[in-house]
């Protein structure tokens, strides 16, 4: 038994139909537990205060936004080298969740950023290429709707999406450059490795589980909406040429 | 010259044209015929190369010089500049014969934008000449060509058959070509099925 | 490749060819700015290479759809891709052109409108090497984009969706080649990731384009 | 029952109540269109192949 048998459309929807309720019910758990541990059980960071709480959105948040393009960059190039129409629909499904990820992570930045920096917005490297990334999902997802032949949107996103990939990271390095050191006040940061005592980890690592399956769970359920979608066009396409 | 092998094409994904078999020898020509929306201009393009076809070969692909329904000129260029430009695209040297086979030399210094719907047409298949290619595709040639024209036209194109040449010509127009076939595509209508990119999902 | 890189050129300098199109822009925006900032020396020198740089980079952008377009529309790309040339060539032929029409006067006014938003002396090279350099990465980027969305009826407003965000680490480093030269410091990492940047996209974006423009001609 | 949030207690509560609320409304939008798609779907199965 393969894994590409599983790009076969109606063994796709047949797995996400038995693995949906195990994956959601899993993921609930773990972002209630997580977020619960982290929330109401956890001591204050002595610098931060009890904003360090943040960290159990943001970080998990922020992970999956880049985990859901690389994601789809892996989809894209299954698409374009295997041709597997699920994959093409998978990647489609995935941004969404992906954009939906990166406000998060932008969203609770800023506002850890607020009392942290005295400012909502500051030009930080990691804030502004997670608003760059914002701005690819936004291209990628307005792309898939501009286009109507399915094929050709599946191709045209694909190719944009590996290109886009490769600008995405030029951006991350060249953001990183542009503000090196620009920010000399914002040394504290959200970054796990620097500053997450071992208190903290273990609900963290429960929160990133949790956004994991999350996120596994919506590509699931949205690439089986995008398979049906595809299935009734295709049929009244069918109806129509007969 | 041209050889199609059981060719299927697709519009937009749909297939119009199942089973398409086809031998163009030098000197012959065919007509397509078929009803609007029956598939000719699908079936051309897919010759030109500017499609795949969804099934079957095409062999001599690469002699086909091809001519749409748009004529492709630049409206702020002369006759004689849109010409020159596919010479050497093509890599020919010559644009007078083809000027003279459609009786454009007063008109060679006019800008493509300032000439009628005719002469522009006239424009668009002199450039055929000057392809140099031996495989005329041709879809509609003669829409807005008087019959003054359409006989330069069918002069043009019997020219290029005597010197070895082949046209495939979706027209309805009788052009009294010598050694013509007609090709009529409804037979090859395609069973009424769903997109080939739509049947994984089934 | 030369004929339609010649008659690319032709058709720009034409009537209707929109030549100096995006150098008005170019020209207009740089003259908003200090009526939006105030007309003060100390507020517009250090902005100056930064607006420069935006400036160019919409003035590029809004030519964009013509590299593409037009040729799509009266029927000129089909018989161009039927013709014994390398899509691949075509598009760079095209992204070649566009450079020479848009990016090239740009490069040459920026100097000159540096004047107007009071760019400090050693400014003036710097901004001109990195628009020099710069440039071209957005007119091919610029053509990949007019590419992905040539068939669409109003692809104009997508592509600068598209666009915009992969000229993102060309603006970051022309600009900072500028704004490095103007204050005096050290340019030479930013000159050297923009000089990548374009040569990277120059030897690897044309596949793509014509990838893409397979995909939308069929 | 509520943590001792202090002087960040805004913060931190914003924080929580835009993710969860950007999250529900992805779920819920996801959750909608699977159903609508899905009832599309049978729609036009239910009217059978025609031919």
């Amino acid at each position: 038994m393969s894994l590409w048998e599983y790009a076969n459309p109606v063994k796709f929807i047949r797995l996400a139909d038995r693995m949906l309720p195990p994956v959601a019910v899993l993921a609930l758990l773990c972002l209630v537990v997580g977020l619960v541990w982290g929330f109401f059980f956890t001591p204050d960071d002595y610098r931060q205060g009890s904003t360090v709480k943040i960290i159990y959105l943001h970080v998990p948040s922020a992970l999956m936004a880049i985990n859901a393009w690389l994601m789809m960059l892996v989809a894209s190039l299954i698409w374009i080298i295997r041709r597997h129409h699920v994959s093409a629909l998978a990647a489609r499904a995935a941004a969404p969740v992906g954009a939906t990820m990166t406000v998060i992570a932008l969203a609770t930045g800023a506002i850890w950023g607020q009392p942290m920096w005295g400012t909502w917005w500051a030009w930080d490297p990691r804030l502004t290429s997670f608003l760059i990334l914002f701005l690819f999902y936004l291209g990628y997802m307005a792309l898939w709707e501009a286009i109507e032949s399915d094929d050709t949107a599946a191709d045209l996103t694909a190719i944009l999406c590996l290109v886009g990939s490769v600008f995405a990271i030029l951006s991350r390095y060249a953001v990183n450059f542009w503000n090196q050191g620009l920010h000399q006040g914002a040394s504290l940061s959200m970054d796990a490795e620097e500053n997450v005592a071992d208190v903290f980890w273990l609900p963290l690592l429960v929160c990133m589980a949790g956004f994991v399956l999350l996120f596994l769970a919506l590509v699931l359920l949205r690439t089986q909406t995008e398979i049906r979608a595809r299935r009734t066009r295709a049929l009244i396409a069918r109806e129509r040429a007969a | 010259m041209l050889t199609l092998d059981s060719v299927s094409v697709t519009r937009g994904g749909v297939p119009v044209l199942d089973d398409v078999s086809l031998a163009l020898g030098r000197g012959q020509a065919v007509v397509l015929r078929g009803p609007n929306g029956s598939g000719k201009t699908t079936l051309l393009r897919t010759v030109a190369g500017l499609q795949p076809p969804a099934a079957g070969r095409i062999e001599g692909a690469e002699r086909v010089a091809y001519a749409g329904h748009a004529d492709g000129l630049k409206a702020s260029l002369s006759a004689a500049e849109n010409l020159r430009f596919w010479v050497s695209a093509f890599g020919t040297h010559d644009i007078l014969p083809a000027l003279a086979a459609f009786d454009l030399e007063a008109l060679a210094d006019r800008r493509a934008g300032e000439m009628s719907a005719g002469q522009k047409r006239r424009l668009g298949l002199a450039r055929m000449l000057v392809t140099g290619r031996p495989v005329w595709v041709l879809d509609e040639p003669t829409v807005s060509l008087d019959t003054t024209s359409v006989g330069l036209f069918a002069k043009a194109v019997s020219d290029h058959l005597e010197k070895g040449g082949a046209a495939l010509i979706a027209t309805h127009i009788d052009l009294g070509l010598p050694d013509t076939r007609t090709l009529d595509v409804t037979p090859y209508r395609a069973r009424p099925r769903a997109a080939a990119a739509d049947e994984a999902f089934l | 490749m030369r004929a339609l890189l010649l008659r690319d050129l032709a058709l720009a300098v034409r009537a209707g060819g929109g030549f100096g199109l995006g150098l008005s822009f170019f020209l207009i925006v740089t003259v908003l700015v200090p009526f939006a900032v105030g007309p003060d020396t100390g507020t517009l020198a250090p902005i100056a290479p930064g607006v420069l740089w935006i400036g160019a980079l919409l003035a590029c952008l809004l030519s964009l759809d013509r590299i593409l377009a037009l040729d799509w529309e009266d029927g000129s790309l089909d018989l161009l891709a039927t013709a014994p040339l390398p899509l691949e060539g075509i598009v760079t032929v095209k992204a070649l052109a566009h450079w020479i029409t848009t990016g090239l006067p740009l490069v040459a006014a920026a100097p000159a409108l540096g004047v107007l938003l009071s760019l400090p002396g050693p400014g003036y090279l710097w901004l001109f090497v990195s628009l020099l350099l710069g440039t071209p990465a957005l007119s091919v980027i610029g053509t990949f984009g007019a590419a992905l969305v040539v068939g669409l009826k109003r692809g104009g407003l997508l592509m600068s969706l598209l666009v915009l965000p992969l000229y993102v680490p060309t603006l970051i480093f022309g600009a900072e080649v500028a704004r490095r030269g103007a204050e005096g410091l050290d340019v030479q990492t930013p000159l050297l990731m923009l000089a990548g940047i374009s040569t990277g996209s120059l030897a690897l974006l044309p596949f793509a384009a014509a990838a893409v423009l397979r995909v939308n001609l069929r | 029952m509520m943590p001792e949030l202090g002087k960040y207690a805004g913060t931190v509560l914003s924080a929580y109540a835009v993710s969860l609320v950007l999250i529900v409304v992805l779920v819920a939008v996801s959750l909608w269109r699977a159903r609508r798609v899905r009832a599309a779907l049978d729609r036009v199965e239910k009217r059978g192949p025609r031919s």
